[in-house]
């Protein structure tokens, strides 16, 4: 398995996990991503995701670089599925390997927040009430000055 | 031969995902924005659209050359 | 399986994860403590942990009451393994799955701290210079006033 | 009798995991203290355990009765 993978089949946790464990590590922080039934007052049906696969890849193993420059004994593995999701569905696993706890939170955190600046993936909410692409509509999650903070050129 | 590709809800406007454009010249990514609604329409959101060459993300002013693949990313939703 | 649980088997993650996903879950934070072969310029070549096993569960239950009082929409899963651990061998997994996913990081966190502060769980590290029980030699590491903070009575 | 649970390196020390004591009348958790250490030894570090009766943290000054089960828990490592 690629550490950094968009793939349209069910993502398995442990195999993401597996690309991070070594004889080094104290600590891994895994960030799991679900389908969630409700957001406020709408249900979700399903979820469609897209994305631009060879460009999704070569981010996500961006985001694993710079994790490293931030904290430099992290092994991260990013997995990320498109396709049609159900409720409960995993869309995205993240884990990260640290000798320390402290360091393994910050990591995972620091990979979901970047996954959602600069990783071409979209995601189409479809809800009992109708469908949307989400972020595509409202002026507030445009990028605000046209690159997201930090997309390196 | 500029090819362009179109993602989420700009393809869906579209109704296209690729594009093909014939260039002579270089161009700014902001003429190829330019001349792709020319071809297909409209396409609203655009102007809020990042934009990779060949993979990278790059400015509205960068050059764009024959055979390259240019992509406009509507922002992006992941995770 | 218990959803909190001292067990002397090797822990499978998935199991610990699967309590926790629901319709109404987005996120879930999951924390993985393995064992660490370096600490410092020390070498471990295996550790053992010891429970008061009936304790032990019923306080894992009490941070998981803890975390629903701060995080009220989260639920926690705990399995903390005793018995001999080898180099990258799983001691603990903590699942907590919440809607939206700064909840998910924050409780998980909290989990791994009270664990260690309330939990009546012991590791004897073997060395390859030799061993000690870890936390009991140093008055560092004593409790300061008799009952770790927010230990209920 | 009180039933004595000695962990980690308290057990080590002790040689035991488990002591018995007759009381005749209720005692403090200190008082168990200094009974279990006149049994079995000067236990060093005890005084930075932790006490548990019937496994919920207690006092030192909280009384035991017959039938409780006290455990001496040392700083735990757990994690």
């Amino acid at each position: 398995m690629k550490r950094f993978n968009i793939t349209n089949e069910p993502i398995n946790n442990q195999d993401v996990i597996d690309q991070v464990i070594h004889h080094n590590a104290g600590a891994v922080s895994v960030f799991i991503g679900t389908v969630r039934e409700m957001t406020g007052d709408k249900q979700t049906k399903f979820l469609h995701y897209e994305a631009y696969v060879p460009m999704a890849e070569k981010q996500l193993q961006k985001i694993g670089e710079e994790i490293l420059v931030k904290w430099p004994k992290a092994i991260t593995a990013i997995s990320h599925r498109i396709g049609t999701l159900q409720i409960s569905d995993v869309a995205v696993t993240i884990a990260v390997s640290t000798p320390h706890r402290q360091d393994a939170f910050d990591a995972s955190r620091y990979a979901i927040e970047r996954i959602k600046e600069i990783v071409p993936i979209w995601k189409k909410e479809h809800y009992t009430d109708g469908e949307e692409w989400v972020g595509n509509q409202k002026g507030t999650e445009a990028y605000p000055a046209g690159h997201p903070e930090g997309v390196e050129k | 031969m500029v090819h362009i590709l179109l993602f989420a809800g700009l393809a869906q406007q579209a109704k296209t995902e690729k594009v093909t454009i014939d260039v002579n010249s270089p161009l700014s990514v902001e003429e190829i924005r330019g001349l792709l609604q020319n071809q297909v329409g409209p396409l609203k959101g655009i102007e809020h659209a990042l934009v990779a060459v060949n993979e990278e993300y790059v400015e509205l002013t960068d050059q764009v050359k024959d055979g390259d693949t240019v992509a406009f990313i509507p922002p992006v939703s992941g995770g």
